[in-house]
């Protein structure tokens, strides 16, 4: 059972990442006028936004600790905000500042805090083995963190998937493996390229348990990903999730989405968070005016973040010259 | 010389529908033709290369495939060794640390390792380029990377034109080869362009020659040599020069094998050489085209060359990071009239 | 049920495979001398050899026509000849000779004929995505001919593994995954890298069936084999199969197995090419002066390409140049 | 100036030993430091760089890996992340195609995309060169491919000395290093090798600086620019010709980032420059180191640069026509005398 305080937690945290979602898309597309131009504007590039997976990084990272890491994919936002990374910092890599986690070196495909031991990539599934080398690391210390990796669906059919699974497995490391299946890699649908309706199945691959979740419910994946976790800090190994959930937007900004024909109207009506507002309202753990004010705390933080990123230096162009190596 | 037909009149296109176009008129007279890849079916390609192939063709020549880069390019190796003719995309060119492997050591080595008995005519297509802040793993260009393993052909046209023509002649080719569009170039709705990436494609099937490089625009006082998306740059800057200083730009188009006849020529015939590059600038390109030049004759050149092509630094994210690190039109610019003055 | 006549032509041929190994290794150590160098000699460079094996090969091959595809691993030799491969053209290849299968280019790793629809390749697992685009061609030209890819069980834990069989499965393709396991990948057993005790397990992962044969038993194999073979010739889709095999031999030639133990000498006791000629004894199908003759017959074969072989002119230098590109 | 300390009593040990014993050193002392790779326990490296440290250490701190190279690979980041140190062994660089997305989109960039913020500590180790009949897939060098890309530092010792050193080196280094030992260097007992392949090494630790170059052997007719095995092969011609032709060997040993000045230097003083290479030829190593005399000053040289590569074609099997193809001492010698004549 999740007790009350934790379930208007979990509503919060979703709140705080739809609200942050939002806001990075008025603003990506604020300067990308009169059509989008991908280069252009305060917030260049590809841009992966979450919104309708916000139960699968709550549900999730509420399991977490600061010393357990998280590799995440090209869709980060609600991973690293559930996970703990600093909004404001992580909001100025996203604008290229000095002040962002990279000093604007990555940019939003590429955050890094490793206070909070989060990373992500940009290459399908190749966060996987780095998880698994974290976890490498946990255990040899003696340590009781456990690692984690998040994957889409798509993922599941990349090689470093199967590597990083048989790794784990056969180490008996303290990995998480969470797929997030939204149904589509881009613009192919989940039915047409993956062998399998349940990545859950995979796991008999590597004798570790696994399980899929469906319904997209933040208690349920709470849940879920809890045995994973107490298996994983205790000595069992690793744990194969997969959790159904809803991409609400377009696979990037920009993607006009015309291959989801009416799927796409199923998938807006699918939003987690309404669905889990009216359940605590049903129960009671809810009033408007705690609404208001939970959707007012999150777009304050946002809008300082977002504020504080606009407000940072740009890059000096010879910082390009800085870190490449150590 | 320039093979770019400008008569007025002429029908323009983007290079990423000249690319499709050369693919839909292959896959019309040749039913061994098919097209694999992510999103290359109903999305058109991520970056426009198959747009409208999944309409005329359907799903069974125009294959989506699953996130698994070593199985569908090992699968188009299979194919070809059936004696199809398969198009296969790599979505962009850095990811090709996934499925490297059967690039260069199955797909390049095959026809070598059976002594001549198997053949392997693929086209393996992937988007290369950076300029619109995709970071550090999205943004690369790597031809080089592919152009020092023996075995593959490697072209990257920098103009509609040339794109369809080395498509067909690609496809046409009993030999893999990597055909290397920059984003850039491919005059996509979305993102900031040169005119360029626009032009003049004639309707009829037709080749342009791989390992040939065109001479994009005359020149006496310095040769600049260039490839895909920079080439257009340099044109930029030769048009502005113009009558100031008498620039030629070489436009290799075809990277391996690299045509050094042409370069040779025109550095024999001006003096002096800038190299512009958006490929990282040690162990590349840059660097096998100044041995080109050393090795037959350095008493070629009345100067040091230049080198205008990416540091050896990651992509940077922020644009000014990015900016800093592309070879731009300034610095083409600069490079040209510092060696010339 | 098998045969009478096809049990005694499994025994020809897998002692046809046998004598072709052996008189392989002998060649091969016989001008490296004093001690093992790799480089030196009429044969140099690594050579696996698959004594204990042929079971595999042969139970597989008896399936299979000359219009199916098989690629093979690192360890071919007893695929190819099983394959139909010419014995003649296939040892000049090993001997670097211009009558070789290619020119004397490939080696003993990277053994192409076309005209069996033959290859290998020694990159681990690398030449199962190659067999599933076989398989597309076949499909998409209507024929019913099948592919087969080979590989250790070692293999088994490669990336292309996972994405050759989901491949495979999702497009419906006629093709034959087959694991040999000989317990080894060179030094390393496989109860440290693999996570399941049965690869076959890993079908489900996929979606496709997947069986275990243990006993090395070329009747057995064959059986196994021809349920896949008809399943996939008759629009079916793949499977995958695990044959439970040994490695007699060292992994390479010059090999000194000092980390098998005493598991070696089990290794060399479960040949499997006595017992099943005991088989045959027992059940009437062989005399002693036929086994002779069979022997006979190998070894004059054999040793006729061997000859061959060594009689063929070494390429000119400058054909190092040649097929390069066609 | 060589480092060499070849005083009479001196220790002599083999390149493979060398390195083992230099991982072993830094593993007695910092416990962060582990190995891991494909038959790296029991077996002790197929190319013996990890030798006795399965005895000495035990399963927990030698790993052998399932054949996984992106997963273990992956792994050693993930480990380097967290503050260990390991010490990866791919097996052979002919292999760097199945998990060169590891290496290069993420060992070598997230330092840069961190924003100094992380650092990858972490050696990579790999076995390069041919030589002896391993085919087209396992006798290849490449380290042109990794040098390519920023981010990496790259090592290649042509001796036992520099081995140990550079290995002890890149262990302390906290950034990615990639160690390429050619199999001809490592004084194998199973493979023909040049005498310099055993040789002195002190039996303490210490370190050879990477991205410092040697001058292997000092010479003021023409300078020879080589790395790992060719370097050997060098020495022999330049000891050959010492009395006739005065050679200069430049060792670079490390191949990112390029040690550009000692190369400069020492053309400035011979005016002579071959380039000898067992990489492929284009778009490599040799390219280079052209480009940067081209670039500062093409005047340095008194005739054109000759290249002693691999030719652009896959590594044949058949021994006549693989040494058709290796950059020989007769090669080496005949560039030399050709250059000086
Ligand atoms: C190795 C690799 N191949 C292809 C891509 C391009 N790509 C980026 S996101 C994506 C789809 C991913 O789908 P999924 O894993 O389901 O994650 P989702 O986008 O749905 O969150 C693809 C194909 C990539 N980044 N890396
Ligand atoms: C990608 C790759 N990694 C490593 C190797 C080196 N290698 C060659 S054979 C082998 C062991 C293979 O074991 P298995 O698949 O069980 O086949 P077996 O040798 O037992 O027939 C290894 C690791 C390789 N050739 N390719
Ligand atoms: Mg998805
Ligand atoms: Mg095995």
């Amino acid at each position: 059972m999740v007790d009350n305080n934790q379930r208007v937690e979990f509503y919060r945290q979703m709140v705080r990442i739809r609200a942050y979602e939002e806001a990075i898309r008025r603003d990506y597309h604020a300067d990308k006028t009169p059509a989008w131009d991908i280069g252009a504007g305060l917030i260049p590039g590809e841009m992966h936004l979450a919104a309708g997976q916000e139960p699968v990084a709550v549900g999730l990272c509420a399991n977490l600790r600061d010393d357990d890491a998280l590799t995440a994919p090209h869709r980060p936002h609600h991973l690293a905000l559930a996970k703990g990374v600093d909004m404001k910092a992580m909001t100025a890599e996203i604008f290229g500042r000095t002040t962002g986690l990279g000093k604007g070196k990555g940019g939003h495909m590429h955050l890094f805090d490793p206070d909070k031991h989060f990373s992500c990539s940009g290459i399908i599934a190749e966060g996987m083995p780095v998880a698994v080398g974290q976890a490498l690391a946990f255990s040899r210390r003696g340590t009781d963190s456990v690692a984690v990796a998040v994957a889409g669906e798509g993922a599941a059919n990349q090689g470093a998937f199967h590597e990083a699974l048989n790794l784990a497995a056969m180490w008996k490391l303290p990995v998480i493996f969470i797929i997030e299946d939204n149904d589509w890699a881009i613009s192919v649908p989940r039915d047409t390229s993956t062998s399998v309706a349940n990545n859950a199945d995979r796991a008999a691959a590597y004798g570790v348990p696994g399980e899929r979740i469906e319904g997209n419910d933040v208690e349920a994946i709470y849940q879920a990903v809890k045995r994973a976790v107490d298996r994983a800090r205790s000595g069992g190994g690793p744990t194969l999730l997969e959790i159904h959930t809803v991409r609400m937007w377009g696979h990037f900004e920009g993607d006009a989405q015309a291959y989801r024909g009416d799927e796409l109207a199923e998938a807006e009506a699918a939003d987690p968070i309404p669905a889990y507002e009216a359940k605590l309202i049903a129960d009671d753990l809810l009033s408007e005016s705690e609404i208001a004010q939970i959707l007012a705390d999150a777009t304050e933080e946002v809008e300082a973040a977002i504020a504080f990123a606009k407000a940072s230096p740009e890059p000096d162009p010879s910082d390009a010259y800085q870190h490449v190596f150590a | 010389m320039t093979v770019i037909d400008a008569s007025p009149g002429t029908r323009r296109l983007t290079t990423a529908k000249a690319i499709s176009e050369g693919i839909a008129q292959e896959m019309r007279t040749n039913s061994e033709v098919f097209v694999m890849g992510e999103d290359v079916g109903p999305y058109g390609g991520i970056f426009g290369s198959t747009t409208g192939l999944f309409d005329e063709f359907g799903a069974t020549r125009i294959l989506d495939t699953p996130i698994s880069e070593t199985g569908f390019i090992g699968a188009g190796i299979g194919a070809a060794v059936e004696g199809m003719r398969p198009v296969v995309e790599l979505m962009f060119v850095d990811f090709f640390g996934v499925c490297m492997d059967q690039i260069y050591n199955h797909m390049a080595k095959i026809h070598y390792e059976s002594g001549g008995n198997v053949k392997v005519p693929m086209v393996l297509m992937m988007a290369t380029g950076g300029g619109y802040s995709d970071g550090a793993q999205h943004s690369q260009c790597l031809w080089a990377t592919f152009a020092h393993m023996p075995g593959l052909k490697v072209v990257a046209p920098s103009n509609p034109h040339d794109a369809k023509g080395l498509m067909i002649s690609a496809i046409r080719d009993d030999n893999p080869v990597i055909f290397m569009f920059h984003k850039g170039v491919m005059g996509l709705p979305w993102m900031a362009k040169n005119p360029r990436s626009i032009g003049p494609v004639p309707e009829e099937e037709y080749t342009v020659p791989i390992g040939k490089a065109a001479i994009a625009h005359e020149g006496t006082d310095v040769t600049v040599v260039s490839v895909s998306l920079s080439v257009q740059h340099c044109l930029d800057v030769a048009e502005k020069l113009a009558g100031d200083i008498s620039v030629e730009v070489v436009d290799l188009r075809t990277i391996a094998p690299l045509d050094r006849d042409t370069v040779l020529a025109s550095v024999a015939k001006t003096g002096r050489l800038v190299i512009v590059d958006e490929d990282y600038k040690s162990f590349g390109m840059s660097g096998e085209i100044a041995a080109t030049i050393a090795e037959v004759d350095p008493m070629l050149l009345r100067a040091p060359i230049k080198r205008v092509a990416y540091p050896d630094i990651p992509i940077p994210y922020a644009r000014v990071l990015e900016y800093e690190a592309l070879p731009t039109r300034d610095k083409i610019e600069a490079a040209i009239r510092d060696l010339v003055s």
